[in-house]
Protein backbone atom coordinates (compact mmCIF):
# COMPACT_ATOMS: atom_id res chain seq x y z
CA UNK A 1 0.00 0.00 0.00
CA UNK A 2 1.17 3.65 -0.99
CA UNK A 3 0.15 6.42 1.80
CA UNK A 4 -0.57 9.43 0.00
CA UNK A 5 -0.10 12.63 2.19
CA UNK A 6 -2.05 15.91 1.14
CA UNK A 7 -1.19 19.72 2.43
CA UNK A 8 -2.20 23.17 2.48
CA UNK A 9 -4.76 24.20 -0.95
CA UNK A 10 -4.30 20.62 -1.62
CA UNK A 11 -6.08 18.63 1.15
CA UNK A 12 -8.59 21.39 0.71
CA UNK A 13 -9.07 20.81 -2.62
CA UNK A 14 -8.93 17.18 -2.51
CA UNK A 15 -11.17 17.07 1.05
CA UNK A 16 -8.40 14.28 2.59
CA UNK A 17 -5.00 14.89 4.44
CA UNK A 18 -4.06 11.16 3.77
CA UNK A 19 -4.60 8.42 2.36
CA UNK A 20 -3.40 4.44 1.86
CA UNK A 21 -4.17 2.78 -1.23
CA UNK A 22 -2.49 0.37 -3.89
CA UNK A 23 -0.86 2.10 -6.85
CA UNK A 24 0.93 0.90 -9.89
CA UNK A 25 4.65 1.31 -10.40
CA UNK A 26 4.34 4.53 -12.44
CA UNK A 27 6.18 7.92 -13.16
CA UNK A 28 5.86 10.88 -11.27
CA UNK A 29 4.72 12.21 -14.61
CA UNK A 30 2.32 9.46 -14.70
CA UNK A 31 0.95 9.72 -11.32
CA UNK A 32 -0.28 13.35 -12.41
CA UNK A 33 -2.54 12.50 -15.00
CA UNK A 34 -3.54 9.45 -12.54
CA UNK A 35 -4.38 11.80 -9.46
CA UNK A 36 -6.02 14.37 -11.82
CA UNK A 37 -8.52 11.61 -13.25
CA UNK A 38 -9.16 10.89 -9.59
CA UNK A 39 -9.50 14.22 -8.21
CA UNK A 40 -9.85 16.56 -11.12
CA UNK A 41 -9.70 20.28 -9.64
CA UNK A 42 -6.00 19.65 -9.25
CA UNK A 43 -5.70 20.20 -13.04
CA UNK A 44 -6.11 24.01 -11.97
CA UNK A 45 -3.87 24.27 -8.80
CA UNK A 46 0.18 23.93 -9.22
CA UNK A 47 1.83 20.93 -6.97
CA UNK A 48 5.06 18.82 -7.07
CA UNK A 49 5.56 15.59 -5.60
CA UNK A 50 7.68 13.94 -2.99
CA UNK A 51 8.39 10.75 -2.64
CA UNK A 52 9.58 9.34 1.12
CA UNK A 53 10.18 12.69 1.93
CA UNK A 54 12.33 13.99 -1.02
CA UNK A 55 11.34 15.58 -4.82
CA UNK A 56 12.51 14.26 -7.74
CA UNK A 57 12.29 14.26 -11.26
CA UNK A 58 9.44 14.04 -13.23
CA UNK A 59 10.57 10.59 -14.60
CA UNK A 60 11.57 9.01 -11.13
CA UNK A 61 9.42 5.66 -10.31
CA UNK A 62 7.04 5.25 -7.66
CA UNK A 63 6.25 2.16 -6.04
CA UNK A 64 3.36 0.95 -3.67
CA UNK A 65 5.56 1.08 -0.73
CA UNK A 66 6.05 4.92 -0.80
CA UNK A 67 4.99 7.55 1.59
CA UNK A 68 3.98 9.67 -1.55
CA UNK A 69 3.38 13.93 -0.45
CA UNK A 70 1.19 16.05 -3.14
CA UNK A 71 2.45 20.04 -1.88
CA UNK A 72 1.12 22.88 -3.14
CA UNK A 73 3.66 26.10 -3.21
CA UNK A 74 5.95 26.65 -0.29
CA UNK A 75 5.54 29.47 1.82
CA UNK A 76 7.51 29.35 5.13
CA UNK A 77 8.42 32.53 6.70
CA UNK B 1 18.42 17.20 14.56
CA UNK B 2 17.70 20.59 16.18
CA UNK B 3 13.81 21.57 16.70
CA UNK B 4 12.75 24.09 14.68
CA UNK B 5 8.96 23.96 14.62
CA UNK B 6 7.46 25.96 17.52
CA UNK B 7 3.60 25.99 18.12
CA UNK B 8 2.22 29.52 17.56
CA UNK B 9 3.60 32.92 17.54
CA UNK B 10 7.18 33.08 18.20
CA UNK B 11 7.63 35.86 21.67
CA UNK B 12 10.08 38.43 22.02
CA UNK B 13 10.90 36.98 25.25
CA UNK B 14 11.67 33.88 23.23
CA UNK B 15 14.36 35.84 21.13
CA UNK B 16 15.86 37.68 24.18
CA UNK B 17 16.50 34.40 25.86
CA UNK B 18 18.21 33.09 22.46
CA UNK B 19 20.55 36.39 22.79
CA UNK B 20 21.29 35.77 26.65
CA UNK B 21 22.06 32.44 25.83
CA UNK B 22 24.37 33.46 23.40
CA UNK B 23 26.25 35.98 26.24
CA UNK B 24 28.90 33.56 27.65
CA UNK B 25 30.27 32.83 23.95
CA UNK B 26 32.80 35.39 23.86
CA UNK B 27 34.37 33.77 20.74
CA UNK B 28 31.24 35.85 18.95
CA UNK B 29 31.63 39.29 17.86
CA UNK B 30 28.81 39.79 15.91
CA UNK B 31 24.76 38.09 15.33
CA UNK B 32 22.40 38.72 12.86
CA UNK B 33 18.72 37.87 12.90
CA UNK B 34 16.26 38.07 10.82
CA UNK B 35 12.39 37.79 12.13
CA UNK B 36 9.09 37.19 9.20
CA UNK B 37 5.84 39.28 10.92
CA UNK B 38 2.87 38.37 9.35
CA UNK B 39 1.87 41.32 7.62
CA UNK B 40 -1.77 42.81 7.35
CA UNK B 41 -2.21 42.57 3.47
CA UNK B 42 -4.72 43.53 1.94
CA UNK B 43 -6.36 40.98 -0.45
CA UNK B 44 -9.28 42.04 -2.69
CA UNK B 45 -10.21 44.66 -0.28
CA UNK B 46 -9.90 42.29 2.86
CA UNK B 47 -7.65 42.23 5.71
CA UNK B 48 -5.35 39.83 6.35
CA UNK B 49 -6.03 38.80 10.11
CA UNK B 50 -3.91 35.88 10.54
CA UNK B 51 -1.70 33.09 8.76
CA UNK B 52 -2.43 29.42 10.13
CA UNK B 53 1.07 27.54 9.59
CA UNK B 54 1.16 23.65 8.86
CA UNK B 55 4.18 21.84 7.68
CA UNK B 56 5.14 18.60 5.97
CA UNK B 57 7.09 18.32 9.42
CA UNK B 58 9.33 14.65 8.18
CA UNK B 59 9.90 15.96 5.02
CA UNK B 60 11.08 19.73 6.57
CA UNK B 61 13.09 19.02 9.32
CA UNK B 62 15.26 17.28 7.56
CA UNK B 63 15.29 20.13 5.00
CA UNK B 64 16.54 22.61 7.68
CA UNK B 65 19.27 20.41 8.94
CA UNK B 66 20.37 20.25 5.21
CA UNK B 67 20.36 24.15 5.25
CA UNK B 68 22.05 24.39 8.55
CA UNK B 69 24.94 22.31 7.33
CA UNK B 70 24.75 23.84 3.95
CA UNK B 71 25.42 27.39 5.89
CA UNK B 72 27.89 26.38 8.09
CA UNK B 73 30.13 24.77 4.77
CA UNK B 74 29.93 28.15 3.32
CA UNK B 75 30.19 30.39 5.85
CA UNK B 76 32.62 30.91 8.99
CA UNK B 77 30.13 31.44 11.74
CA UNK B 78 30.02 30.02 15.36
CA UNK B 79 26.25 29.17 15.42
CA UNK B 80 23.22 29.29 13.73
CA UNK B 81 19.25 28.79 14.65
CA UNK B 82 16.21 28.76 12.99
CA UNK B 83 12.29 29.10 14.65
CA UNK B 84 9.19 28.73 12.89
CA UNK B 85 6.12 29.05 13.77
CA UNK B 86 3.03 26.46 13.11
CA UNK B 87 -0.68 26.48 13.79
CA UNK B 88 -2.00 30.69 13.95
CA UNK B 89 0.05 33.84 13.90
CA UNK B 90 -2.01 36.76 14.06
CA UNK B 91 -0.79 40.15 11.92
CA UNK B 92 1.95 42.03 13.67
CA UNK B 93 3.35 38.70 15.37
CA UNK B 94 6.56 36.83 14.58
CA UNK B 95 6.50 33.40 12.18
CA UNK B 96 10.66 32.43 11.34
CA UNK B 97 13.21 33.42 13.38
CA UNK B 98 16.43 33.04 11.79
CA UNK B 99 19.84 33.57 14.44
CA UNK B 100 23.30 33.82 12.96
CA UNK B 101 26.38 34.18 15.17
CA UNK B 102 30.21 35.06 14.08
CA UNK B 103 33.63 36.13 15.58
CA UNK B 104 33.47 38.67 13.08
CA UNK B 105 30.50 40.72 11.21
CA UNK B 106 31.40 40.38 7.51
CA UNK B 107 29.95 37.10 6.98
CA UNK B 108 27.25 37.70 9.04
CA UNK B 109 24.64 39.26 6.58
CA UNK B 110 25.30 37.06 3.91
CA UNK B 111 24.26 34.05 5.99
CA UNK B 112 21.52 35.04 7.33
CA UNK B 113 20.20 36.47 3.87
CA UNK B 114 21.21 32.85 2.41
CA UNK B 115 19.56 30.86 5.14
CA UNK B 116 16.35 32.86 4.97
CA UNK B 117 16.49 32.44 0.81
CA UNK B 118 17.16 28.84 1.19
CA UNK B 119 13.96 28.31 3.86
CA UNK B 120 11.65 30.23 1.70
CA UNK B 121 12.07 28.56 -1.83
CA UNK B 122 12.70 24.36 -0.01
CA UNK B 123 11.02 23.72 3.18
CA UNK B 124 7.49 22.44 2.81
CA UNK B 125 5.65 24.88 4.67
CA UNK B 126 1.84 25.74 4.07
CA UNK B 127 0.38 29.34 5.12
CA UNK B 128 -3.35 29.57 4.95
CA UNK B 129 -4.24 33.55 4.70
CA UNK B 130 -7.05 34.11 7.13
CA UNK B 131 -8.75 37.10 6.14
CA UNK B 132 -11.21 39.51 8.07
CA UNK B 133 -14.16 38.18 6.83
CA UNK B 134 -13.13 34.30 7.72
CA UNK B 135 -12.83 33.49 4.37
CA UNK B 136 -9.20 32.73 3.52
CA UNK B 137 -6.56 32.58 0.40
CA UNK B 138 -3.44 30.65 0.25
CA UNK B 139 -0.01 32.11 0.62
CA UNK B 140 3.04 31.39 -1.96
CA UNK B 141 6.29 32.47 -1.64
CA UNK B 142 8.01 34.67 -4.22
CA UNK C 1 17.58 64.17 16.08
CA UNK C 2 17.17 60.33 17.17
CA UNK C 3 19.03 59.15 20.52
CA UNK C 4 21.49 56.97 19.53
CA UNK C 5 24.03 56.77 22.54
CA UNK C 6 23.18 54.50 25.50
CA UNK C 7 25.34 54.41 28.68
CA UNK C 8 26.76 50.88 29.24
CA UNK C 9 25.78 47.71 27.43
CA UNK C 10 22.64 47.09 25.29
CA UNK C 11 20.40 44.43 27.26
CA UNK C 12 18.19 41.84 25.67
CA UNK C 13 15.30 43.32 27.35
CA UNK C 14 15.81 46.48 25.66
CA UNK C 15 15.90 44.70 22.25
CA UNK C 16 12.75 42.46 22.70
CA UNK C 17 10.94 45.72 24.09
CA UNK C 18 12.00 47.56 20.65
CA UNK C 19 10.59 44.14 18.55
CA UNK C 20 7.25 45.05 20.48
CA UNK C 21 7.08 48.19 19.22
CA UNK C 22 6.97 47.38 15.94
CA UNK C 23 4.25 44.77 16.21
CA UNK C 24 1.35 47.51 15.63
CA UNK C 25 3.06 48.56 12.22
CA UNK C 26 1.32 45.50 10.68
CA UNK C 27 2.78 47.05 7.14
CA UNK C 28 5.86 45.74 7.78
CA UNK C 29 7.13 41.96 6.63
CA UNK C 30 10.39 41.40 7.75
CA UNK C 31 13.37 42.89 10.31
CA UNK C 32 16.71 42.23 10.34
CA UNK C 33 18.77 43.38 13.28
CA UNK C 34 22.33 42.92 13.77
CA UNK C 35 24.15 43.18 17.20
CA UNK C 36 27.98 43.57 18.08
CA UNK C 37 29.32 42.15 20.82
CA UNK C 38 32.25 42.44 22.67
CA UNK C 39 34.63 39.74 21.98
CA UNK C 40 37.38 38.07 24.87
CA UNK C 41 39.96 38.88 22.31
CA UNK C 42 43.61 37.46 23.23
CA UNK C 43 45.97 40.08 22.56
CA UNK C 44 49.93 39.22 23.38
CA UNK C 45 48.64 36.99 25.64
CA UNK C 46 45.85 38.66 27.69
CA UNK C 47 42.41 38.43 27.30
CA UNK C 48 40.12 41.61 26.75
CA UNK C 49 37.64 41.83 29.29
CA UNK C 50 35.64 45.18 28.19
CA UNK C 51 35.84 47.80 26.11
CA UNK C 52 35.12 50.95 27.44
CA UNK C 53 33.95 53.54 24.81
CA UNK C 54 33.85 57.21 24.28
CA UNK C 55 32.45 59.43 21.02
CA UNK C 56 33.26 62.68 19.81
CA UNK C 57 28.87 63.06 20.64
CA UNK C 58 28.40 66.44 18.89
CA UNK C 59 30.33 65.33 15.41
CA UNK C 60 28.63 61.64 15.90
CA UNK C 61 25.41 62.36 16.13
CA UNK C 62 24.45 63.97 12.81
CA UNK C 63 26.51 61.80 11.16
CA UNK C 64 24.33 59.12 12.35
CA UNK C 65 21.93 60.85 11.14
CA UNK C 66 23.08 60.91 7.75
CA UNK C 67 23.46 57.51 7.85
CA UNK C 68 19.92 56.85 8.16
CA UNK C 69 18.89 59.58 5.34
CA UNK C 70 20.64 57.67 3.32
CA UNK C 71 19.72 54.14 4.35
CA UNK C 72 16.15 55.48 3.57
CA UNK C 73 17.22 57.10 0.29
CA UNK C 74 18.62 53.76 -0.76
CA UNK C 75 16.53 51.49 0.27
CA UNK C 76 12.84 50.82 1.06
CA UNK C 77 12.61 50.61 4.39
CA UNK C 78 9.50 51.43 6.61
CA UNK C 79 11.98 52.16 10.03
CA UNK C 80 15.43 52.06 11.38
CA UNK C 81 16.86 52.36 14.71
CA UNK C 82 20.48 52.27 15.25
CA UNK C 83 21.88 52.40 19.39
CA UNK C 84 25.34 52.32 20.37
CA UNK C 85 27.16 51.90 23.92
CA UNK C 86 29.21 54.76 25.59
CA UNK C 87 30.83 53.65 28.72
CA UNK C 88 32.28 50.00 30.02
CA UNK C 89 30.93 47.13 27.74
CA UNK C 90 32.20 43.80 28.91
CA UNK C 91 32.92 40.40 27.00
CA UNK C 92 29.82 38.99 25.90
CA UNK C 93 27.81 42.60 26.36
CA UNK C 94 26.22 43.89 23.44
CA UNK C 95 27.73 47.60 22.26
CA UNK C 96 25.98 47.49 18.65
CA UNK C 97 22.22 47.07 18.13
CA UNK C 98 21.07 48.02 14.23
CA UNK C 99 16.96 47.32 13.78
CA UNK C 100 15.62 47.50 10.00
CA UNK C 101 12.26 46.96 9.04
CA UNK C 102 10.64 46.80 5.73
CA UNK C 103 7.49 45.59 3.96
CA UNK C 104 9.19 43.03 2.33
CA UNK C 105 12.67 41.04 3.02
CA UNK C 106 14.75 40.85 0.01
CA UNK C 107 16.07 44.97 1.21
CA UNK C 108 16.41 44.54 4.63
CA UNK C 109 20.08 42.44 4.23
CA UNK C 110 21.51 44.87 2.18
CA UNK C 111 20.38 47.89 4.52
CA UNK C 112 21.14 46.08 7.39
CA UNK C 113 24.96 45.52 5.88
CA UNK C 114 24.90 48.79 4.56
CA UNK C 115 23.88 50.57 7.66
CA UNK C 116 26.84 48.55 9.87
CA UNK C 117 29.67 49.41 7.44
CA UNK C 118 28.88 52.61 7.57
CA UNK C 119 28.52 53.02 11.62
CA UNK C 120 31.80 51.28 11.72
CA UNK C 121 33.48 53.89 8.96
CA UNK C 122 31.78 57.33 9.65
CA UNK C 123 31.53 57.71 12.97
CA UNK C 124 33.32 59.29 15.82
CA UNK C 125 33.88 56.38 18.39
CA UNK C 126 36.53 55.25 20.03
CA UNK C 127 37.18 52.01 22.02
CA UNK C 128 39.50 51.50 24.99
CA UNK C 129 40.05 47.75 25.21
CA UNK C 130 40.89 46.57 28.65
CA UNK C 131 42.82 43.56 28.88
CA UNK C 132 42.77 40.78 32.35
CA UNK C 133 45.66 42.25 34.25
CA UNK C 134 44.30 45.62 33.72
CA UNK C 135 46.50 47.11 30.67
CA UNK C 136 44.89 48.40 27.65
CA UNK C 137 45.25 48.39 23.90
CA UNK C 138 42.95 50.83 21.71
CA UNK C 139 40.85 49.29 19.47
CA UNK C 140 40.67 49.74 15.79
CA UNK C 141 37.76 49.37 13.24
CA UNK C 142 38.57 47.01 9.78
CA UNK D 1 40.29 81.16 20.79
CA UNK D 2 40.04 77.87 19.08
CA UNK D 3 38.88 75.09 20.67
CA UNK D 4 40.86 71.90 20.79
CA UNK D 5 39.45 68.20 21.47
CA UNK D 6 41.15 64.98 22.28
CA UNK D 7 40.03 61.60 21.98
CA UNK D 8 40.86 58.18 23.19
CA UNK D 9 44.27 57.13 22.08
CA UNK D 10 45.33 60.22 21.25
CA UNK D 11 43.73 61.82 24.69
CA UNK D 12 45.91 59.75 26.63
CA UNK D 13 49.23 60.60 24.72
CA UNK D 14 48.48 64.14 25.33
CA UNK D 15 47.57 63.93 28.46
CA UNK D 16 44.30 66.21 27.69
CA UNK D 17 40.90 66.12 27.07
CA UNK D 18 40.91 69.94 25.52
CA UNK D 19 41.76 73.12 25.34
CA UNK D 20 41.49 76.62 24.19
CA UNK D 21 44.08 78.38 22.86
CA UNK D 22 44.89 81.04 19.44
CA UNK D 23 45.96 79.59 16.77
CA UNK D 24 47.47 81.63 13.44
CA UNK D 25 45.25 80.37 10.59
CA UNK D 26 46.48 77.36 8.77
CA UNK D 27 45.90 74.64 6.50
CA UNK D 28 45.17 70.92 8.33
CA UNK D 29 48.27 69.86 6.96
CA UNK D 30 50.26 72.78 8.38
CA UNK D 31 48.38 72.53 11.91
CA UNK D 32 49.33 68.67 11.87
CA UNK D 33 53.16 69.65 12.28
CA UNK D 34 52.47 71.91 14.68
CA UNK D 35 50.88 69.74 16.69
CA UNK D 36 53.41 67.47 16.88
CA UNK D 37 56.08 70.04 17.69
CA UNK D 38 53.77 70.38 20.29
CA UNK D 39 53.08 66.87 21.60
CA UNK D 40 55.74 65.08 19.74
CA UNK D 41 54.46 61.23 20.47
CA UNK D 42 51.42 62.41 18.01
CA UNK D 43 54.02 61.70 15.27
CA UNK D 44 53.54 58.18 15.61
CA UNK D 45 50.01 57.79 15.46
CA UNK D 46 47.47 57.72 12.93
CA UNK D 47 44.81 60.87 13.80
CA UNK D 48 42.14 63.09 11.69
CA UNK D 49 41.33 66.42 11.85
CA UNK D 50 37.52 67.51 12.25
CA UNK D 51 36.74 71.55 11.90
CA UNK D 52 33.07 72.48 13.27
CA UNK D 53 32.76 68.71 13.70
CA UNK D 54 33.22 67.63 9.98
CA UNK D 55 35.73 66.21 8.40
CA UNK D 56 37.93 68.41 5.34
CA UNK D 57 40.65 67.92 3.29
CA UNK D 58 44.67 68.71 3.92
CA UNK D 59 44.08 72.19 2.29
CA UNK D 60 41.27 73.17 4.34
CA UNK D 61 42.02 76.09 6.40
CA UNK D 62 41.65 76.27 10.02
CA UNK D 63 40.78 79.42 11.50
CA UNK D 64 40.77 81.13 15.41
CA UNK D 65 37.24 80.45 15.78
CA UNK D 66 36.58 76.41 15.42
CA UNK D 67 36.54 73.77 17.28
CA UNK D 68 38.92 71.64 16.15
CA UNK D 69 39.14 67.74 16.90
CA UNK D 70 42.04 65.34 16.76
CA UNK D 71 40.52 62.03 16.74
CA UNK D 72 42.40 58.36 16.59
CA UNK D 73 40.67 55.56 14.15
CA UNK D 74 37.32 54.85 14.93
CA UNK D 75 36.06 52.06 16.62
CA UNK D 76 32.68 52.18 16.47
CA UNK D 77 30.20 48.53 17.04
Amino acid sequence: MAKLLYFGQVAEIANRHSEELPIEEMSIADFRIWLERKIPELTFVSYQISANQQLHCEAFMLTNDMEIAILPPFAGG
Amino acid sequence: MKKVFVEGPISSAFIAEKIIAHQSKTDIGAHSLFLGQVRADKIEDKEVTAIEYTAYEEMANPIFHEIRESVFAKFEITCMHIYHSLGVVKKGEICLFVFVSAPRRKVVFDALEFTVEEIKLKVPVFGKEILEDHSHTWKKNS
